[in-house]
C-alpha cells in the first residue's frame, strides 16, 4: 500500500494508451456516420409493413385484422379497415387497411406486433435514423411510409425472410393444390357459379399474390 | 527605419532560435530610447502570454485526445484536421455564450474572482527560464516571487466559491483553500532542497547548476539524486494538488459538488477559470522542470545543438502529459485523506528530505572510488526508510489492506 | 486560429468572412451537453459517449454537471410529472444559446408510459425541443445522428432577420414558466405559449 | 417448513384471541396466506420473526391490493311453492362482498432458508386513511414499501415511523393504484389514440375547429 | 462476524427504527457552524439518475440524509394492471434497464408459478446464460459508475462499457435489441439462439477473465480506492437482514444468502458456483464482492455454454394470445444482479392481472442509506449510494 | 538581460495579464450588448441547486474543520520564510549552522507532532 | 519614483479604509488582503525584495486566509459587521494604536534617515546575505523565533480547539 497500486494502474492505462495505436481491441471506436456497425440479423427498431410486388398499396400483406393494434403494449398502432377487400397471396379475398398508422414517437420496439401477426405482414425494421425536428409530421408513419418491399425484408433479415417466404409458398402451394383438386372435382358444377361471382365483383382481381422474387439468403 | 526594424526583428528571432544571449538587444537599439524599456518589457511579456495561451489551447485538445486514447477511443477529431480547431470552436462559443450571474450572488466579487485568479497565475511565468538566454526576469528572489504569486491565487478561488452564494460552491471553495494551503508547505519545502544545493533563489542559476553530465552521459539533473528524486515526487504530488488536478480535484469534484466553486460560472468567466487552471499547471510544471529536471538542458551530451527552449517545452509537455496520465487513472481522494497526505506524509517527508540533501552535500568530500554510488545508496536509504514508515502509518492507521474473501458454496 | 479556421472553411467550400458563419461554426462544433439522464435512454446516452461510439469526436464529450456551462439538454428518458418542474428549471438555468434533444419515445410523447398518471406526455409541452429521436431507447448511433442534425440546424440559423432563433430576438422570452404541483396534476398541464396541439387530421392514405 | 395450517394452529395456541383466516390460493403456485387481525398484527409478526422453528427474519415483499366490492351471484335450486305446487326452482342469489384494501407481506427466513409465509392485513373498508398496523417496527425492510402503499393506495400504517408519500409529490391528493382512480385528462392530442384515449382526444378536438 | 456466528446469533429482539448510529458530532451547542441543507439530486451527477438525497451537512459531515423518490415513477404497475400479461413483458425490460434479461426472467417465472407452465431444458439453459451475462453487464457497469462517483475520470467506466458492448452485441443478435431484450416468454424463450451465437458467447465469456484481471490491475489495489472505500458505509449483518437488504450488498455484510442457492430456481442446482462473502460490509467489500461474483458468473457461463442441450425452447402449452391464467396469486423471485427481484401477481381469471407488483431490490436496499451515511462526509455519501447499486427505473417503477 | 528595473517588467506583465483576462470578458460583454441580448429572469438567475428551488442560504456560519489547518499552515509558512535564506546560504555554512537550523525545524516539528498527537490533524 | 509610490500608497490607503468601513466582513477581509499586497509592493519599491515577496506569501497567502476562515466561522456571510463596538474596545484600540505609533516613531527618529547619518549603500542585500547573517549572527534569535512559533502553534490551537474534543465525543461512530 505504498503506491504500487497506483503505479500498476498507470501501467494499465499506459498499455491501453499505447495499445490504441496498434491493437484494434484497444481502440474500439467506430466512426459512426462513415463507418457503421453492421446491423444484426435479428435487430429491431420500428415495425414496417411488408408488401409483395411492385405496387406497395396493393401488395400489402396486412389484412387489417387489428390484432397488432390490440396487442401493442404502448398502443401506438392505429388501423381503420377498408371495406373493399382484395385478394391475398393465396387469392383469398381479405380486408385491407384504409389507415395504418404507427406513431414511432410512442413505439417501444418490442416486436409483439410481429409475434402476434398471423399474416407475416408486419416486421421489424433496422433503420434508426429517424430523428428530426418535426414531432407530429415526422414521427407518425402512415401506411405509405410503412410499406416496404419483401426484397427489403430479405436484405435486413435474410434467414427469417427466407423462412417466411418458404412458409408462405408452402401454404400457397397447398391452397393451390387444394383449389386445383376442388376445381377438378367440381369443375362443371362450379363453372357457372364462378362466372357469376366474377361478374358480380366490382374490382377486377389483381395479381398481387405472387411473392416478390425470392432473394436467397446470404448464408 | 522600417528596414532596420525588420532587420532587428529578424536578428531577434535568429538569436532566440540559436540560443544567443541578448536577443532583445538585437531590436532595441533600433528604437527610440524612450520606448526601449517599455518595448523591452513588452517583448518579454507578449511572447509568454501568446505561447502559453496557445499551449493552453493545444493542451486542452491533447488532454481530450490523450484521455480518449487511454480510454480506447479517438477523442475530438472532427473540427478541423485532426480536431485541431476544437479549442477554437470552444473558445468562440464561450465568448458568445450568455453570462449568467445569480441574483443573490455578490456580483463584484463574482466578477473579480476569475480575473484575480488569472493575473497572478500569468505573473508566475515571469521568472521561469525558458532557454539558455531566455529569462524574462531574473530576480534574485525569483523562486520566492513564484511562490508568492502562487499563494495569492488561493484567495481568488475562495472569492469564486463564496460569491456565488451556492452551497456547492461554498463547500468547493472551502475545500480549495484547505487543499492549497496544505500542499503549499510541502511544495516549498521540497523546493528548498534544491535551493540548499545551488545556494540561490534565482531559477536561472538553479538551471545553470544542473549543467553537465556525470560520467559523460548521465545529466546532472537533481531528479537523479536521491534527495532530488524524493523532492521531485513530493513536488509533483503537491503541484497536482496546487493546480487542483485529479486526484486532488476536490474543489470541483463533479460527482459530489456538481462543479464546486465553478458551479455558477458561465460564459467566458468559466473559460477564464479553465484557462487559469491550465496556466497554473504549466507554471508549476515549468518550475518542476527548472528545479529538478535540468530546465532547458539537453538530456544527452550530443543534443545541445537543439535550441534550449525546445528542451524546456519538451519537458514541460511531458510533465503535463504525466498529469493527464494520472488524471486518466486514479480516483479522487477524500478531503480528510487529502489533508492527512499533506500533513502526515508529504510534510514530514519533505523535512526529512532536507536532512538527506544536507547529508548528500556534506558527504561530497568523500573521494574514494565508488563514493558516488555509496552516497546515492545512503541517501536512498535515508529517504526510503521514512517513506515506508510514514506510508504504512498513513494507510495502516485505518487498517487499509487488500482483503481476502471467503466463499460459501 | 484564424488561418486554420479559414482553411477549414475553405475546405468545406464555404470560404467566408461572414460573422454569422463563424458564429454558427463555433456554436455547432462546441456543443456541451448537460450531464442529465432521466431513465433508460440515459444509459444509451452514456454509451454514445463511450469508447465505441465516442461522441467526443464531435467535441461533445464535455458533459457539464452544471447547467451554467452547458449548451445542450439531452432529455434522455421519461419525464415524470414530479420531475417536470425540475427539467424546466434546469432548462431555464442554462445560458443562451441552448438546445434540446428529446431522446427516446418517453421524452417525445411519454412513449410506452404515456398511459401513466405520473408521466408527462412529451417534454415539448414545457420546453421547446429542437430534435426528436424516436426509439426505446434509440441506439447510440441514433443520438449521434440527431446530434449531427442539430449541428446542421445550428449551421442554418441566421443571425438577424425574422428567421433568427429565439435567443437572438430581444423580444423572445428569457425563460419558460415552471409548472407547479397541483392536487391531481401539474398546474398548468402544459405551457400554451409553446405547445399547441397540432390540428393534424389523420392522413387517410 | 411447517405448513400454513400448522403455523396457524400454533398461532392460535399462542394468541387465543387472534382472529386468523386462511386464504386459499387456486393457482399453480398454491401459496396460501393468512389474514391477521389488526390487534395482533404486530405481535404475530414479531412471534413469526423470533420463533426458533420459523425465524422469518426476512420480510421480502410488502404490497397493497385494492379489492373492489364484489358482486357474486350464485344459482341455487330451492324448493318453492309455486301455484300451490312445490317445485324446484333455480334462483340467483346476489351477494355483495364489501370492498377493502389489503396489505400483503411475504415473509421468508434467511437463516433457515424457507418460506414464504404470506400475511395479509385488511382494512375495514376502502375509505382513504383506513388503518392497519405497521410492521415496520418488526421488519425495517417494510419501511419504504409501506410508505409506497400509503402513497398509492391510501392505507394508513399505524406505528410507521415516517409515513409520508413515497413516489408522488407532497400535496398530491389521489391514490392512483386504486382501481377506481381516474387519471387527469391530459391527452390533448395524440396522433394514434386508442379507445378511451381516442374518446378523450375527440372531446378535446370537438372544442377546436377542424378543417 | 462469520456465517455460523451470524446464523447462531439470537435474532434481534426489537427492531428498531431507533437503533440508528448516532451521528458523531451532531453538535448542537458547539462553537461549530450552522447546518447546511443541501439537496443532492434530482439532477446530480452521482445519483445514478433522478434520485435525490436531502442532506444536512455540518461542514463536510452528513448529519441527516433523507432519500426522496418518485422522480421516475412511471406507473409500471398501473399500466400492467390495465394490459395483458404478455404486454407487460417489454415493460419489465424498462424496470432495471441495465438488466432486462433478469427482469424478463423474474416476470416469466412468476407467471409460470401462476399457471404451471414449465420451460423446456434448453430454455432454462438459455435463461441461465442470459441472466449471468446480465449479471456481468450490471456488475461491470456498476463498478464503473462507482469509480466514476469516486472521481476516476471516465477510464474505469469506459473500460466497463467497452466490455458491456461485447455482451450487448450478444443480446442484440439474440433478441434484436441491445438493452430492451423482451426475450423471455411464459414457459420459455421467444427465439432460439442464432447460428454461431454460442461460439461468439464463449469467446466473450472466455475474454472476460482477462478483462477482470486488467480491471483489477487498473484500480482494485489503488491506494486511493482502498482508502476511500474501506471502513466507509458499514452495514452490519443484523441490520441488513432486518432491512430486507438483498443481493451483493447483503453478501458484502457477510450473510450467505443467494437465491440461486436458496431457491434453486431454474436449473441453478446444476452449477457448482461459490458465493463470495464480505466480512466488513463496507463499500470496498461491496465493490470486491461484485468483482468476485463476476468471476463465478464466468464459471457458470462456461459450464452452461458447454452443456446446453438441443431441443424446444418453449413449453408447447404456452399461448401467445388469449392468455388467461385462472384466478389465484403467485409470488416469484429470482436473484437479479441487484438483489431479490420478485413479481407478485394476482389473477382474477381475466387477460389482465388484477394486481401486479414488482418487488424492487434497489428501492429496498436504500432503506439503510441514511444509516450508512450518517457521520460520514459528503464524498462518502456519494460512493455509499454508488455502492448500493440503484437503477431508478426500478426504484421508482 | 533586463538591466532596467525588474519592476517595470512586472508592472507591464501585470497590466498585460489583466488585459489578457479582461479583454475576452469585454469582448463577450460587447457581443452580448450588440447581438445576443442578455435575458435574465427570476428562475434563470436563481441559484442552481440540482434543479430544485434552493432552500435556505448558502452563506451560513460554516463549521470549518479547516481552521486549525489554517493556523498550522500559517506557522509553517513563516517557517519557510526562515528556511529560504538559510537554504540559500547553506553551501557556505558550517555543519554547526545546519544543526542550528535542524534545531529550529525540530522545534516546529514538535508543534506539528503535538498537534498530530492531539488529534488536530485528524479530521472531524 | 514618485508616481508609482503615490499610486501604491493611495491603493494601500484606500483599501485599508475600505477594509475598515465596508459592511460585509468578507469584503473587508478581501480589502485587507489588497492592503497587505499594497504594502508588499511598497517594500519592493524600497528594494526589499525578500521582505516584499515574503509579505505576499505570508500575509496575502496565509494570514488573509486565516482571517477569512475566522470570519466564516463566526459570521454569516451576508451579515453586516457587528454593531458598533463597545466603548471599552474603542479605548483599547486607540491605546494600542498610540503605542504602536510611538514605537514606530522612535524607530524612525533614531534611524539614519532622521539622524542625518549617511546611509551605507551596500547595494540591495541579496537573500544570500540575509541567510548568512541569519545563520551566523542571528542564530540565537532564530531559535527563539522557533520557540515562539511553536508556542504560538500550541497556544493558537488550544484556543481554537473546540471544547467538544472530549474522548467520549471523539469516539468512532460505528
Amino acid at each position: 500500500m505504498l503506491g504500487e497500486g497506483i503505479i500498476k494502474g498507470m501501467a494499465e492505462t499506459a498499455r491501453n494508451f499505447l495499445g490504441s495505436y496498434h491493437d484494434a481491441a484497444r481502440l474500439t471506436t467506430v466512426e459512426f456516420p462513415e463507418d457503421k456497425i453492421p446491423a444484426k440479423e435479428s435487430a429491431r427498431n420500428f415495425p414496417f409493413l411488408v408488401h409483395d410486388g411492385e405496387d406497395a398499396m396493393q401488395g400489402l400483406r396486412c389484412v387489417a385484422c387489428q390484432i397488432c393494434e390490440k396487442e401493442c403494449p404502448p398502443k401506438c398502432i392505429f388501423i381503420i379497415k377498408d371495406t373493399n377487400k382484395k385478394p391475398d397471396y393465396v387469392g383469398k379475398l381479405q380486408f385491407q387497411p384504409k389507415v395504418f398508422d404507427i406513431d414511432v414517437s410512442v413505439c417501444m420496439s418490442c416486436q409483439i406486433c410481429v409475434e402476434v401477426c398471423p399474416f407475416d405482414a408486419i416486421k421489424m425494421d433496422t433503420d434508426f435514423e429517424l430523428g428530426g425536428s418535426d414531432r407530429f409530421g415526422g414521427l407518425l408513419l402512415n401506411k405509405r411510409r410503412l410499406a416496404k418491399p419483401n426484397s427489403y425484408y430479405h436484405t435486413i433479415h435474410p434467414t427469417e425472410a427466407a423462412e417466411v417466404d418458404g412458409r408462405l409458398a408452402a401454404e400457397k402451394a397447398k391452397v393451390e393444390a387444394k383449389a386445383k383438386a376442388d376445381a377438378e372435382a367440381k369443375a362443371k358444377a362450379a363453372a357457372a357459379a364462378a362466372a357469376a361471382k366474377a361478374a358480380a365483383q366490382t374490382t377486377p382481381p389483381v395479381v398481387a399474390s405472387t411473392p416478390a422474387a425470392v432473394v436467397t439468403p446470404a448464408k | 527605419m522600417i528596414a532596420d526594424l525588420l532587420n532587428g526583428i529578424g536578428l531577434l528571432l535568429w538569436r532566440v532560435v540559436s540560443d544567443q544571449p541578448d536577443a532583445k538587444g538585437a531590436l532595441l537599439p533600433v528604437l527610440p530610447a524612450v520606448l526601449q524599456p517599455v518595448v523591452s518589457a513588452v517583448l518579454s511579456v507578449a511572447p509568454i502570454i501568446g505561447v502559453f495561451a496557445s499551449l493552453f489551447a493545444l493542451t486542452t485538445l491533447l488532454e481530450r485526445k490523450g484521455l480518449g486514447r487511454i480510454q480506447n477511443r479517438l477523442g475530438p477529431n472532427r473540427v478541423g484536421p485532426f480536431g485541431i480547431l476544437q479549442p477554437a470552436a470552444d473558445g468562440l462559443k464561450m465568448l458568445t455564450k450568455e453570462d449568467i450571474i445569480p441574483r443573490s450572488a455578490d456580483k463584484v466579487v463574482h466578477f473579480l474572482a476569475p480575473v484575480c485568479l488569472a493575473v497572478p497565475t500569468l505573473l508566475a511565468f515571469a521568472v521561469l527560464p525558458y532557454g539558455r538566454n531566455l529569462v524574462p526576469l531574473d530576480l534574485d528572489a525569483g523562486l520566492l516571487f513564484f511562490f508568492a504569486v502562487g499563494a495569492s491565487t488561493e484567495l481568488s478561488i475562495f472569492m469564486a466559491g463564496w460569491s456565488s452564494r451556492n452551497k456547492y460552491s461554498l463547500l468547493g471553495a472551502m475545500r480549495a483553500i484547505a487543499q492549497m494551503i496544505s500542499y503549499e508547505i510541502p511544495l516549498i519545502v521540497s523546493s528548498v532542497t534544491v535551493v540548499m544545493m545551488t545556494g540561490t533563489l534565482s531559477p536561472m542559476h538553479i538551471v545553470e547548476h544542473q549543467a553537465g553530465f556525470i560520467w559523460g552521459f548521465i545529466p546532472h539533473w537533481y531528479v537523479l539524486t536521491p534527495w532530488g528524486f524524493a523532492g521531485f515526487v513530493i513536488f509533483t504530488i503537491a503541484s497536482l494538488a496546487e493546480s487542483n488536478r485529479s486526484p486532488f480535484d476536490l474543489p470541483e469534484a463533479e460527482s459530489e459538488l456538481i462543479a464546486g466553486h465553478l458551479t455558477e460560472y458561465s460564459g467566458f468567466k468559466y473559460a477564464l477559470f479553465f484557462l487559469a487552471e491550465y496556466l497554473g499547471m504549466f507554471a508549476i510544471s515549468g518550475l518542476g522542470v527548472t528545479l529538478f529536471l535540468g530546465g532547458w538542458h539537453a538530456p544527452l551530451p550530443g543534443l545541445e545543438w537543439i535550441p534550449s527552449f525546445v528542451w524546456f517545452f519538451g519537458k514541460l509537455v511531458s510533465m503535463v502529459f504525466l498529469f493527464i496520465w494520472i488524471r486518466g487513472t486514479v480516483p479522487r481522494l477524500r478531503v480528510d485523506q487529502l489533508l492527512n497526505l499533506a500533513w502526515k506524509f508529504l510534510l514530514p517527508l519533505a523535512l526529512i528530505n532536507l536532512v538527506v540533501a544536507a547529508v548528500w552535500h556534506f558527504t561530497a568530500v568523500w573521494t574514494f572510488p565508488g563514493a558516488l554510488v555509496v552516497r546515492w545508496l545512503l541517501g536512498a536509504a535515508l529517504i526510503g526508510g521514512p517513506y515506508v514508515l510514514l506510508g504504512s502509518a498513513l494507510s495502516g492507521a485505518k487498517k487499509n489492506t487488500l482483503r481476502v474473501y471467503r466463499y460459501a458454496t | 486560429m484564424d488561418e486554420g479556421l479559414r482553411n477549414e472553411l475553405s475546405k468545406q467550400g464555404v470560404f467566408t468572412t461572414k460573422l454569422t458563419d463563424l458564429y454558427n461554426w463555433g456554436r455547432k462544433n462546441s456543443v456541451w451537453p448537460l450531464q442529465f439522464g432521466l431513465a433508460c435512454c440515459a444509459i444509451e446516452m452514456i454509451a454514445a459517449s463511450m469508447a465505441r461510439y465516442d461522441l467526443a469526436r464531435f467535441g461533445a464529450e464535455v458533459f457539464r454537471p452544471s447547467p451554467r456551462q452547458a449548451d445542450l439538454m439531452i432529455v434522455a428518458g421519461t419525464v415524470t410529472k414530479k420531475m417536470a418542474p425540475q427539467v424546466v428549471r434546469l432548462y431555464n438555468q442554462m445560458p443562451e444559446p441552448k438546445y434540446v434533444i428529446a431522446m427516446g419515445a418517453c421524452a417525445i410523447s411519454g412513449g410506452p408510459f404515456k398511459q401513466g398518471y405520473n408521466v408527462l406526455k412529451g417534454v415539448d409541452r414545457f420546453i421547446p425541443v429542437d430534435i426528436h429521436i424516436p426509439g426505446c431507447p434509440p441506439r447510440p448511433e441514433a443520438l449521434i445522428h440527431a446530434f449531427m442534425l442539430l449541428q446542421q440546424k445550428i449551421a442554418a440559423q441566421t443571425f438577424t432577420g425574422a428567421g433568427r432563433p429565439r435567443f437572438l430576438d430581444p423580444a423572445g422570452p428569457s425563460e419558460f414558466p415552471v409548472p407547479e404541483f397541483g392536487a391531481h396534476d401539474l398546474v398548468p398541464p402544459n405551457n400554451p405559449a409553446i405547445w399547441r396541439a397540432p390540428k393534424v387530421q389523420r392522413a387517410e392514405s | 417448513m411447517e405448513t400454513l395450517e400448522q403455523i396457524q394452529a400454533r398461532l392460535t395456541a399462542e394468541f387465543p384471541a387472534a382472529r386468523l383466516e386462511r386464504v386459499a390460493n387456486e393457482s399453480a403456485a398454491g401459496q396460501p396466506s393468512l389474514v391477521v387481525d389488526h390487534a395482533h398484527g404486530q405481535a404475530i409478526a414479531r412471534w413469526l420473526r423470533d420463533d426458533p422453528a420459523l425465524r422469518l427474519d426476512y420480510c421480502s415483499n410488502v404490497t397493497g391490493v385494492d379489492w373492489l366490492p364484489l358482486e357474486t351471484s350464485t344459482k341455487t335450486r330451492v324448493k318453492k311453492v309455486v301455484d300451490g305446487v312445490e317445485k324446484e326452482v333455480e334462483e340467483t342469489v346476489k351477494s355483495v362482498r364489501p370492498g377493502y384494501l389489503e396489505a400483503v407481506y411475504h415473509l421468508y427466513s434467511m437463516s433457515l432458508r424457507h418460506g414464504p409465509v404470506i400475511l395479509r392485513l385488511r382494512t375495514a373498508d376502502r375509505a382513504v386513511g383506513a388503518p392497519v398496523p405497521s410492521l415496520t417496527p418488526v421488519w425495517r425492510g417494510a419501511e419504504f414499501q409501506e410508505r409506497e402503499i400509503y402513497d398509492l393506495f391510501g392505507i394508513v400504517f399505524e406505528g410507521h415511523p415516517d409515513l409520508r408519500r413515497l413516489l408522488m409529490w407532497e400535496g398530491y391528493q389521489d391514490h392512483p393504484m386504486r382501481k377506481d382512480y381516474a387519471e387527469p385528462d391530459d391527452y390533448e392530442y395524440e396522433p394514434t389514440p386508442h379507445d378511451e384515449v381516442l374518446e378523450k382526444a375527440g372531446k378535446h378536438a370537438a372544442a377546436e375547429v377542424r378543417p | 462476524m462469520s456465517e455460523s456466528e451470524l446464523l447462531s446469533a439470537p435474532a434481534p429482539t426489537a427492531m428498531n427504527y431507533e437503533i440508528r448510529p448516532k451521528p458523531a458530532g451532531t453538535s448542537d451547542a458547539e462553537v461549530g457552524g450552522e447546518l447546511l441543507e443541501v439537496a443532492m439530486g434530482p439532477h446530480h451527477p452521482s445519483t445514478h439518475g433522478v434520485f435525490r438525497m436531502d442532506v444536512v451537512l455540518d461542514g463536510e459531515q452528513v448529519v441527516k440524509l433523507k432519500p426522496v423518490f418518485g422522480y421516475l415513477h412511471r406507473n409500471h404497475e398501473k399500466i400492467a394492471e390495465n394490459t395483458t400479461y404478455l404486454a407487460s413483458m417489454p415493460y419489465t425490460d424498462r424496470l432495471d434497464y441495465l438488466c432486462s434479461m433478469t427482469n424478463n426472467w423474474a416476470y416469466a417465472l412468476s407467471v409460470e408459478r401462476l399457471t404451471g407452465l414449465i420451460p423446456p431444458e434448453r430454455a432454462e439453459y438459455i435463461r441461465v446464460i442470459t441472466a449471468e451475462l446480465t449479471r456481468l453487464v450490471n456488475h461491470t457497469c456498476l463498478i464503473g459508475f462507482l469509480l466514476q462517483d469516486m472521481g476516476a475520470l471516465g477510464t474505469p467506466l469506459m473500460y466497463a462499457f467497452r466490455q458491456r458492448e461485447l455482451i450487448l452485441d450478444l443480446f442484440e443478435s439474440l433478441s434484436g435489441s441491445r438493452m430492451m431484450c423482451n426475450y423471455m416468454r411464459f414457459g420459455g424463450c421467444r427465439a432460439d439462439l442464432p447460428a454461431g451465437w454460442l461460439e461468439q458467447a464463449a469467446q466473450v465469456v472466455g475474454g472476460y477473465g482477462q478483462f477482470l484481471d486488467e480491471f483489477q490491475a487498473l484500480i482494485s489495489e489503488n491506494e486511493i480506492l482502498v482508502a476511500r472505500s474501506q471502513g466507509v458505509g458499514v452495514l452490519p449483518a443484523e441490520l441488513a437482514i432486518n432491512s430486507s437488504i438483498t443481493g451483493p450488498m447483503l453478501r458484502a455484510s457477510g450473510v450467505n444468502f443467494d437465491l440461486r442457492k436458496a431457491d434453486r430456481y431454474g436449473i441453478y442446482d446444476r452449477f457448482p458456483f461459490r458465493v463470495p462473502l464480505g466480512d466488513h460490509g463496507d463499500v470496498y467489500d461491496r465493490y470486491m464482492i461484485r468483482l468476485l461474483e463476476m468471476r463465478e458468473s464466468v464459471k457458470i457461463l462456461e459450464q452452461a455454454l458447454r452443456e446446453i442441450p438441443a431441443g424446444p425452447i418453449i413449453d408447447p402449452k404456452a399461448k401467445i394470445r388469449g392468455f388467461r391464467p385462472k384466478a389465484g396469486e403467485a409470488y416469484g423471485r429470482i436473484e437479479c444482479p441487484k438483489g431479490e427481484l420478485g413479481f407478485y401477481l394476482i389473477s382474477d381469471g381475466s387477460p389482465n392481472p388484477y394486481r401486479y407488483r414488482v418487488r424492487p431490490p434497489s428501492l429496498i436496499n436504500l432503506t439503510v442509506l441514511e444509516d450508512m451515511c450518517l457521520g460520514q462526509t459528503v464524498a462518502d455519501a456519494v460512493i455509499i449510494l454508488g455502492s448500493v447499486d440503484i437503477v431508478l427505473g426500478e426504484v421508482d417503477r | 538581460m533586463a538591466t532596467d528595473s525588474p519592476y517595470l517588467l512586472i508592472t507591464v506583465f501585470l497590466v498585460a495579464a489583466a488585459g489578457f483576462a479582461l479583454a475576452p470578458l469585454a469582448m463577450a460583454f460587447a457581443w452580448a450588448r450588440l447581438f445576443s441580448p442578455q435575458k435574465s429572469g427570476p428562475e434563470k438567475n436563481a441559484v442552481y441547486e440540482c434543479g430544485l428551488q434552493s432552500r435556505g442560504d448558502a452563506w451560513v456560519r460554516f463549521r470549518s474543520e479547516y481552521y486549525l489547518y489554517g493556523i498550522i499552515f500559517l506557522i509553517f509558512d513563516v517557517e519557510t520564510i526562515f528556511l529560504l535564506p538559510f537554504a540559500v546560504a547553506f553551501t557556505g555554512l558550517p555543519v554547526g549552522a545546519f544543526l542550528a537550523m535542524i534545531v529550529f525545524l525540530l522545534l516546529l516539528v514538535e508543534g506539528l507532532v503535538w498537534a498530530w498527537r492531539k488529534g488536530i490533524l485528524t479530521w472531524a | 519614483m514618485e508616481i508609482p509610490f503615490a499610486i501604491l500608497t493611495a491603493l494601500t490607503l484606500v483599501s485599508a479604509l475600505a477594509a475598515m468601513s465596508l459592511r460585509n466582513l468578507v469584503h473587508c477581509a478581501l480589502c485587507l488582503a489588497l492592503t497587505l499586497a499594497g504594502l508588499a509592493a511598497l517594500y519592493l519599491q524600497l528594494g526589499a525584495q525578500f521582505a516584499g515577496f515574503a509579505q505576499i506569501l505570508v500575509y496575502v497567502g496565509a494570514v488573509a486566509i486565516l482571517v477569512v476562515f475566522a470570519i466564516l466561522l463566526t459570521n454569516r456571510g451576508d451579515q453586516a459587521a457587528a454593531t458598533r463596538a463597545p466603548a471599552r474596545s474603542w479605548v483599547t484600540g486607540a491605546g494600542i494604536a498610540v503605542a504602536v505609533f510611538a514605537v514606530l516613531a522612535r524607530v524612525i527618529l533614531t534611524s539614519s534617515l532622521a539622524t542625518g547619518h549617511p546611509m551605507v549603500d551596500r547595494g540591495s542585500p541579496t537573500v544570500k546575505d540575509l541567510g548568512m547573517q541569519l545563520m551566523t549572527q542571528y542564530v540565537l534569535p532564530l531559535e527563539v523565533i522557533g520557540l515562539l512559533l511553536t508556542a504560538a502553534t500550541l497556544g493558537a490551537v488550544i484556543i481554537a480547539l473546540p471544547e467538544k474534543k472530549t474522548p467520549a465525543a471523539a469516539a468512532p461512530n460505528h
